[in-house]
């Protein structure tokens, strides 16, 4: 099953040497017992939605998704942030931080739709994602949904090659843990101020939701960009890195 | 039986195939394509659910930079001609354009 | 809870190595990299000593929990430490300390090998604060994120090499994570649509023997097992293990597969303790006995010394699912405490210390000798007897011999078996102990044969000089081995305490 | 039985289709789409049990899948960059030996 990882393109879409017969039993029998755990069993009546409503005033937001996320289940979405950075920084090359962080590519060829997409997509994606951020607090909408909206805007500005990103300078790699960084700044500061770690003060609960939101929007978007450019970009050095190695 | 039944019947019968489609289908694109699909369907389903918050971020994340990384990956391992002759030579070719 | 306690130093312990690994990726190349690292490890292990010291002072064992954002339990995230888990912080701590000093010696320009060093280190930090993070974990989907950055951080680092073979192990080992952290996920799900809580404590307090609950329980086992690799699924452990750099090798053999079984453990005797039953026990304990004698041929087959090391994990973990059978299995529930939970507690501790020297070592000897091949050994003895002399010790603890800590953890097993009349374990363990003399003695025997084998090519290689601080490293690991062997009552005082704590 | 349950058993059985996939699949991506279409299972499981009723939706859930949402493609470009990586090795491999076995043939000519 996992004995050989097949990467030929041309392969068969079902492994030969895997028995089928077995793991369709198999699978089978396990999809039958968690269908009877399922219909016999009732489920727990409300779960914690009426615990939710009840402090809902005291979390600073009015949506609840983004209250259990930024308030009352911080602490995972703090985790959750590093995953994304930890594969961040296995997919980066190594380091590269003189060229400039921003900067602008040789004239390359000039395609009409991209550079129509680049121009009316892109600019309307970054606001809809600033305003998903700013909606958030009492609609659908948040933090990661504007990091992944932000991201795709600069696939899109970054696909002609004209623009390039350098993600290993000194900035990128700032706004890369920005979002980390204030996080876990203010839940320690919150133990100096409130005594409990990620305790907000309620007059400024709303605030500081809104704090940690925005920049974890900017780490969440340039991570997602990032490891998108390590697949596209074959000059990426991440992907070639192999490449160097073997041949030298 | 009412309509939104029905609308949830075919929905779900629609994704548990694409499911099926997108690990199974010939082409490693077409398997991919169903995957985007799945996720759109998806995105239509958690709204259906109720869990908006959710479809806004699956249609982002989920369908679109799971797809925008799942074409760049398959962009990266197709092989480039089919003939075996001309493949030294086309990837050389490929290599000057980039550099 | 009045005066210093515990619990107060338990958020710092999961923020201190994060703080690291932004420090880390920030400085990146810089001539302070490796003090700034030795810094913050000596940091986390004072820590560590503080936090062990004042659980054990407050006389009590209870566990005791810390709230964040002042929540509480069904609607925030508790941490929550018990006995078990201040052992495990406590290994992590000593560990991480010992790796990290090993790591800058490693990682230096010496051996050409900063590049790596550069990757090396922050998701070294996120490692370790995935594993603080999931021992003081109270909240059963607070530990599938933990699980996540131990099995993404982990695969990272495996592929930090870049070679052909530490890619494949690495994604063999990433895809395998994900779909046991999916068991998990679905696991969680149904826990949560019964109990409606995430709460670990809660969740224990409603769990009876329903069928959900077994459904889980069965999701839950399968999915660790995976992590864990016990012997059906062991498959990716021996290529991640030996592909990936040394001081990694030795952390994710001596920490990273003890984590998702110290979740296991807790699932399995605490928080559903209800749904697992003798006949349930007896499977996982056959698994184990069959792991032991299978990984234990495999490393006296292997050619490669770390691949013969990294078999010798997937037999040392069989011994420990003997645990399984062993411990006593009431009608209302098993409970983690008495004899087996004892010497499962003092075999993964004693196993730790050992493997981690053990893998440390062989990465000198690896390193002095230009390649792996166990048959390139011959006379290493002469050249690096410091080196072989920490292997020679991590062996015999691994075999089981006294005077070391792997001896007692061996007899703590046997009498339990010969206690609880399951006399069938006995021929295992004594069984298995045979098989890891056969291929420890198989390398010892070599590197302590005179004369090198084929000396014209031998010389040829780059023989690299291994540092001071990375035999130092394997050394220290080797006396304390010994040292849990010769103190042995006062660790089984000090365990005693936290296992009939760590009971709830 | 209400759609709730219903989409609750197709989330278990999307989980069981990606299982499938990820044991008998052939090629390393389709095992990786093969985990997300069993991510995709249990986020509907865990949806369709957050909506208490027409319009109570327990939010706990909701951000449990946000979370493993963010996870899923995380570990989705390790596993496709480790992928791309191996085949550029392979690629490079397999240039080098056609290279190797080209020479011989020019001295002989």
């Amino acid at each position: 099953m996992f004995k050989k990882l097949d990467t030929d393109y041309a392969g068969a879409a079902v492994d030969k040497n895997a028995s089928r017969l077995s793991v369709s039993i198999l699978v089978a029998g396990l999809l039958v017992l968690l269908v009877t755990a399922l219909l016999g069993y009732d489920a727990h009546d409300v779960g914690l939605e009426p615990l939710v409503t009840q402090s809902i005033e005291l979390s600073g937001v009015t949506n609840p998704v983004t209250a259990v996320l930024l308030n009352f289940r911080a602490y995972d979405t703090l985790l959750e942030i590093a995953v994304l950075l930890i594969v961040v920084i296995a997919v980066l090359p190594i380091d590269d931080r003189r060229t400039a962080f921003f900067r602008r590519v040789a004239e390359t060829k000039h395609d009409l739709v991209l550079s129509a997409l680049q121009r009316w997509i892109a600019p309307a994606l970054v606001i809809f994602a600033g305003y998903l951020l700013w909606a958030g607090a009492y609609q659908p909408g948040g933090a990661f949904q504007a990091g992944a909206l932000l991201a795709g805007a600069c696939v899109l500005l970054f696909q002609g090659g004209t623009y390039r990103i350098n993600y290993t300078s000194s900035i990128a790699r700032l706004l890369l843990v920005i979002g980390l960084i204030i996080f876990v700044a203010v839940g320690l500061a919150l133990i100096w101020v409130e005594g409990s770690l990620l305790t907000y003060p309620l007059e400024s609960s709303s605030i500081l939701i809104l704090l940690i939101e925005a920049c974890a929007t900017i780490s969440i978007a340039i991570a997602l960009a990032s490891l998108y450019s390590s697949l596209f970009d074959t000059a990426f050095p991440a992907v070639n890195m192999g490449k160097n190695e073997s041949i030298t | 039986m009412s309509l939104t039944m029905v609308f949830d019947a075919l929905l779900i019968l629609s994704m548990l195939t694409l499911g099926w489609m997108s690990i199974f289908s010939v082409s490693l694109f077409r398997c991919i394509v169903f995957f985007v699909c799945l996720g759109l369907l998806a995105t239509i389903a958690w709204g259906q659910l109720g869990a908006f918050d959710v479809a806004i971020a699956e249609a982002a994340i989920g369908a679109g930079i799971t797809g925008a990384l799942l074409l760049a990956a398959w962009n990266q391992i197709r092989p480039l001609v089919a003939k075996d002759s001309d493949m030294v030579e086309t990837n050389q070719s490929v290599a000057q354009e980039h550099v | 809870m009045n005066g210093l306690s515990s619990s107060l130093f338990l958020p710092a312990i999961v923020f201190l190595p994060l703080i690291a690994s932004i420090i880390a990726f920030l400085v990146g190349r810089n001539r302070l990299q490796g003090r700034i690292n030795m810094l913050f490890a000596l940091l986390q292990f004072l820590l560590v000593i503080l936090t062990t010291v004042l659980f054990l002072s407050e006389q009590s064992y209870q566990s005791s929990r810390y709230v964040i954002g002042g929540w509480g339990a069904p609607l925030g995230i508790d941490l929550v430490v018990d006995g078990f888990s201040i052992l495990m912080i406590a290994l992590t701590g000593l560990l991480t300390l010992l790796i990290s000093a090993y790591s800058t010696s490693y990682f230096s320009e010496q051996f050409s090998s900063e590049q790596k060093g550069l990757r090396f280190w922050p998701l070294w930090w996120l490692l370790i604060a995935g594993l603080n993070a999931l021992f003081v974990s109270g909240d059963a989907f607070n530990i599938y994120v933990c699980l996540e950055i131990i099995g993404l951080s982990a695969a990272a680092l495996v592929a930090i090499q870049g070679t052909r073979a530490a890619l494949e192990a690495a994604l063999r080992y990433l895809l395998v994570g994900l779909l046991g952290s999916l068991f998990y996920l679905l696991a969680i799900a149904i826990l949560y649509r019964t109990h409606g809580t995430l709460d670990l404590m809660q969740i224990a307090a409603s769990a009876d023997n329903g069928l959900p609950d077994k459904v889980a329980m069965i999701l839950i086992a399968i999915g660790l097992l995976l992590k864990i690799a016990l012997f059906p699924l062991h498959f990716w452990l021996p290529q991640a293990h030996a592909n990936a750099p040394t001081p990694v090798s030795a952390i994710l053999s001596a920490l990273v597969v003890k984590a998702s079984l110290y979740v296991l453990i807790k699932f399995w005797f605490d928080i559903l303790g209800e749904t697992t039953t003798f006949g349930a026990s007896q499977v996982l304990g056959a698994l184990g006995g069959a792991a032991i004698l299978y990984g234990s041929w495999s490393a006296f087959r292997a050619t490669q010394l770390k691949v013969l090391i990294a078999y010798s994990t997937v037999a040392q973990l069989g011994y420990i699912f003997l645990l399984f059978p062993l411990s006593k299995y009431a009608v209302g529930g098993s409970s983690f405490s008495g004899s087996a939970s004892q010497a499962a507690i003092y075999f993964i501790v004693a196993h730790a210390c050992a493997k981690a020297a053990m893998f440390l070592s062989a990465g000198n000897l690896i390193l002095s000798q230009g390649n792996g091949e166990i048959a390139q050994l011959k006379g290493i003895a002469t050249r690096e007897p410091l080196n072989v002399l920490v292997f020679a010790i991590a062996g015999i603890s691994l075999i089981g011999l006294p005077p070391s800590a792997g001896f007692i953890a061996k007899w703590l097993l046997l009498t339990t078996s010969i206690e609880s009349g399951q006399w069938w374990w006995v021929i295992v363990v004594i069984a298995g102990g045979l098989f890891g003399a056969m291929y420890l003695f198989k390398v010892l025997g070599l590197a302590f044969t005179s004369g090198t084998v084929d000396t014209g090519q031998g010389n040829k290689q780059p023989r690299e000089h291994v540092s001071g601080v990375m035999t130092a490293v394997a050394m220290i690991l080797a006396i304390i081995t010994l040292a849990l062997g010769f103190n042995a009552e006062f660790i089984l005082n000090i365990s005693n305490p936290i296992v009939e704590a760590s009971s709830v | 039985m209400t759609s709730e349950l219903l989409y609750m058993i197709a989330g278990l059985g999307l989980f069981s289709i990606g299982l499938s996939g990820v044991l008998i699949a052939g090629h390393v991506m389709r095992k990786i789409l093969a985990l997300n279409v069993m991510g995709v299972g249990i986020f509907m499981f865990l949806i369709a049990l957050a909506r208490k009723s027409e319009s109570v939706f327990d939010p706990v859930p909701h951000a449990m899948v946000l979370t493993g949402i963010v996870i899923a493609v995380a570990g989705t470009a390790l596993a496709l960059n480790l992928m791309v990586r191996i085949h550029n090795i392979d690629e490079t491999e397999l240039e080098r030996t056609r290279q190797e076995s080209a020479k011989p043939e020019k001295i002989e000519l």
